[in-house]
């Protein structure tokens, strides 16, 4: 992360303090989002979402494998993210880092807590072929917020996941040429990241207010209004009136969040 | 709150049976192991001393490294040596759970290196590592501001219980890990896995606190019992 | 010259539509989306800047360095993500056949990032990257010698066409990828895979230096479109 | 491995040369040893070893898979090190270094050499299943003389491991849930570590002591006094006289030593 | 690369410019060339090539494995290339550089394209079982112009290269414990490979020749004269002339260069 | 001592037919050619040199580095490329044997590279390696105060024997590789793996010396032939 000069710093402080923003926005209010499907042909799944500046691209590709051994009629899920060097000059090819793996695992605690994908109907054949939906986040441009878009964006991707039909013909699986289905998804989610400048809770972040922020949350909420993921990050801590705050606000947001899928 | 009594007996806010003993290794400068239901965790700490590192040094600041690692054989399956996702994210945030504690501005160009080692693993290793590793800063020294700790609330058949077992982590419903600051009650580290409605979410975040400030007297006994001994 | 009509409809000498759009990103200093048939390309340029790689730096030059990578969702059947034996080899030379065109003395131990992503591939990716790149160069304000330019010819059905499809580069018998410096004409990458008389790979590669040409043209209409606009 | 001042070097070779050491014991005399076993609940056999201030912990699963071509009918053994920076300031997380691949095969040689472990019986069937264990050495605190430790800890583990038992159903292996078998294990084992200091060989060398060291030389003795294993290490070379008269002192040490066990 | 002192560089370039060179060679000449083949007795094919003072040993091991889901029926050939550091100074340990994937990845199309390996004939059993040959390219002392060394070892290996018979007896492969058959071969190839200094394009460059040229060109070509591979490399252009000109002197260097085999 | 015949017909104290020499290849600094039995090892020396591995070079003395590595094709199966735990092992204890013999207190700042290459293996390799690199190390001029050999004594079918064939070492029950400085006698590395009495153990150490003693001759000649040539 850059540092950030301390006139920003302060100005930035200031702001907050007074209920304002850089950009003009209110302290829970989101950037412009908007949310593109289907944008890889080659992909089962795909979408490009936008917040502000900041630019997420997803594609999920169905493979065949092994249940794991204790769940063995469920489809797997994998999430793998990308921060890409391209997306910001201080992001460097190689290995994921520490950051990518945490955004990388928050995103996928969303979705596998709040069970929204059917994995049971991900089974082809109990114990032995079941799908698994590799999720692949390519993050391209970085104006802050990275984990509401990558949330966002593998949402409307697996909403508009088509999977091959996959039978067992004498014990061998034999996939469809042309027969699909829509990935089976009971439930909407969304994530809502704050960041904590002076004694504010802030939603939906820039980098500049990322930066000079003491701590995060992610609150991931159900279209239902029911908590599925939380994560503090940063440097300093919460009170818990902060984190009853951001979780009251965080579940009146996904309603807003969800309508944009 | 209602009154079940849980599988292994406990009752909805009670802690697993919990030992701490502080310095327990000859060549850390600090160290502090931990039992706590069928957890075994051994932390030692180094430091403040001059990285081997010298792109993690800060000029104006010191700088606290967590390495928060499982044996191969803590678990039914083998685990493969080395770090993996997991053990990453819960290093990271381990480290900024008892970053708050510490006065780093103290030790520019310096480095403190925690390293967790979950000896035997049966849910609630993150929490039971930030307590340890507490006790393990005292004995290596370290002046803190207050004695970070970690404990966990979860929602189990509907209820909200205190302290999570390996078997009711796996058929429960939600797991709220969090540490705190005993003396003022500030958040350190906090995540919340599964279903919860707010409701749950603010009784879970209550009773964990209290869990910490219960596991917090028995982090001050075994310092007491280590130096009052010497 | 044969006027066969190809599997896709195009003569021997047609491109593929081609889209190029400049300066598609925030934070790069210089950015670019290409899409040419099925293939969807977007490249990001950071620099001149300090690298903090020290050793990369050079004290009397610039360096450019390249990364060619494709999205694990690229292709027909998931990509492991990161490097392979191919991918590096195409950043090699995508970095090959643009030096040429940067005056990269007047950046002293300097550094030029060009990030090449392939976000879907259809055939011919590399020539599209190094056209992708050049955008995103003249985006970023590097000045340049000229606007280098890649593009293929090959042999299908013993027919010496433009701008391979996928599917043509599978079936067909040869591929000669090449990218050049319009205003001299000179060659700065060339590849040749395949079966091929000299006869057929002097008229290759005139068919592809005119292909280079046509594409040439579209580069400059996207800087148009996108200089004169703002 | 640290600097020794000056000061400390000419001290210990001048005890060493008068035949004594820092902290008392006899040139041919050991720390005190202690051994616990069944340390790891989860782990099918575990020990802990104390050798003074040495502190190493090793655990054993099994695990199903296939034998080496050229031994269809034997069992596996995996001996695996790490040398994790909480057992001393200069080890290095990271990849096992040169002196921690060194240590798990001079370990895993003296096992493996000694045909302790009746392999033929961890054969499922031929060729196909075979038992393969993993001993997986922690080393948490290294006060010298990690040889040693090491070995006494495998050694200790092996003769507590419990196999569950695992048979052939309708060409499908089954384990049973409950059923478990001793691992087979016909001899033992130590491994007597000396360090040659001025013209002494010196046994059970303390971390000091090491550092003095010129040479170093690892002596594996099974309980019926055959050599199994032997590694020279150290900058310096030996006579031949050095090495007779460690393997000699061996042999009566590991009598001592595996009674422990 | 090393760097080349100035004076070595004028020097060069004016030789090259009165069409001569540091070694007395013409522009269009290759140095001295042998070639050994099966000097390796447990490879199944090997060869050790000289070129002036550079020098390569190639070593060719089958290996049974699944054939490509696209390619069923088809043998596979990986090529794998170690720039040893024992070859030159500047040649460092570790995982391939860039200029070791290119010269492995050069000389492999040289072989793949011109498809002058029957592939069809290394298939055991269709869409099961297919020979996999690793052509392991060991570079022992480099003296500029490693490419055209390293595909000739390999166009020799290839041609000595023996394979166990392959059968499938009740579903499972047998291999013969003596019986071979020669890898069926059905041309031949060389890389010739040129370097510009000045305005000249020169054949078979040395060492410094190589570190003052400021561009690279290999040229594959069969012994019946069809261009199969080429690759352009180095920091500067080439000219289309240029280019024509290397095809055209590579086509009767190759009928040269092949008689070696 | 019996007079047995082995496997191979040779006596119980023979070598295998053993080839070296010195100086074949043109780059390094040294190098050294060597066949024993059906073993081919190559060995490049360079240095002293200054290290691009800063950490590695200390102050006060140079600093060897040996490694070791086997060619893909050099065994039956075919070898991944790159090191494993047994050619790191191998590296550390061949760089341990060949230091008594250098003078590295003179070349401060300095590494000495030596590099082996086992093209083909067929029992014996590290004694091999260690023979061959002392050819290589006077090669490259460095001075020396011995020349290290390597050779290894055995046990095969109850007897004590020199140097161990492949096939002895498989079906063998110990095997016993030593290095010495032949005119002190000085053991600089040793190894023993199998099962062995004292005495055994005792006749081995005794053969493989003299095993040694034998190689040097050969050593010296390689290199008389190499330098009285010139």
């Amino acid at each position: 992360m850059e540092i950030v000069p301390e006139i920003t710093r302060r100005s930035i402080e200031n702001l907050v303090g007074n209920d304002k923003r850089e950009d003009g926005r209110a302290l829970d209010e989101y950037r412009d989002i908007s949310i593109e499907t289907n944008v890889i042909s080659k992909a089962e799944g795909s979408a490009r979402v936008k917040i502000g500046g900041t630019q997420v691209i997803v594609g999920i590709k169905p493979q065949l494998g092994s249940p794991f051994p204790d769940t063995p009629d469920l489809g797997v899920l994998m999430t793998n993210c990308e921060m890409l060097p391209m997306a910001d000059p201080t992001f460097e090819p190689g290995p994921p880092s520490e950051d990518s793996i945490e955004l990388a695992r928050v995103v996928d605690r969303g979705i596998r807590e709040s069970e929204l994908v059917e994995l049971d109907k991900l089974c082809v054949e109990e114990g032995k072929h079941v799908w698994m939906l590799f999720i692949d986040l390519h993050i391209i441009d970085n104006c802050g917020n990275l984990f509401d878009a990558c949330e966002l964006a593998v949402m409307a991707a697996l909403k508009t996941t088509k999977l091959p039909v996959a039978t067992i013909v004498d014990e061998e699986v034999v996939i469809s040429e042309d027969e699909t289905f829509d990935l089976p998804i009971n439930n909407e989610l969304a994530l809502c990241t704050f960041v904590k400048i002076g004694d504010k809770m802030v939603i939906d972040p820039t980098l500049s207010e990322e930066s000079v922020a003491s701590a995060r949350l992610n609150v991931g909420v159900t279209k239902d209004g029911h908590i599925c993921s939380m994560q503090k990050g940063g440097k300093e801590p919460l009170t818990k009136d902060d984190i009853l705050f951001a979780v009251n606000l965080a579940v009146t947001k996904t309603k807003e969040l969800v309508e944009h899928l | 709150m209602s009154d079940i009594i849980r599988d292994d007996g406990r009752k909805f806010d009670e802690l697993r049976p919990i030992k701490i003993e502080a310095g327990v290794l000859e060549r850390a400068d600090g160290s502090a192991y931990l039992e706590v239901g069928g957890n075994k965790i051994l932390v030692a700490v180094y430091g403040p001393r001059e990285s081997y590192i010298r792109r993690l040094l800060e000029p104006n600041t010191g700088v606290i490294r967590c390495r928060y690692n499982m044996a191969p054989f803590s678990v039914d399956d083998r685990k493969r040596p080395g770090p993996d996702r997991r053990s990453s994210e819960i290093s990271k945030i381990t480290a900024d759970a008892l970053r708050p504690a510490l006065m780093l501005e103290n030790y520019p160009r310096s480095m403190i290196d925690i390293y967790i080692e979950v000896i035997e693993a049966e849910g609630g290793t993150r929490c039971a590592g930030i307590t340890a590793a507490s006790v393990a800063l005292v004995d290596a020294g370290i002046p803190m501001k207050d004695i970070v700790v970690g404990c966990a609330a979860g929602k189990v058949y509907d209820e909200i219980v205190l302290d999570l077992s390996e078997k009711e982590d796996k058929e429960g419903q939600a797991d709220v890990p969090i540490a705190m600051m005993p003396r003022t009650g500030e958040i350190t580290l906090l995540q919340s896995d599964g279903d919860l409605t707010e409701e749950e979410f603010a009784k879970a975040i209550d009773l964990a606190m209290e869990g910490c400030r219960k596991v917090n007297e028995i982090q001050k006994e075994a310092l007491m019992k280590k130096y009052s001994i010497e």
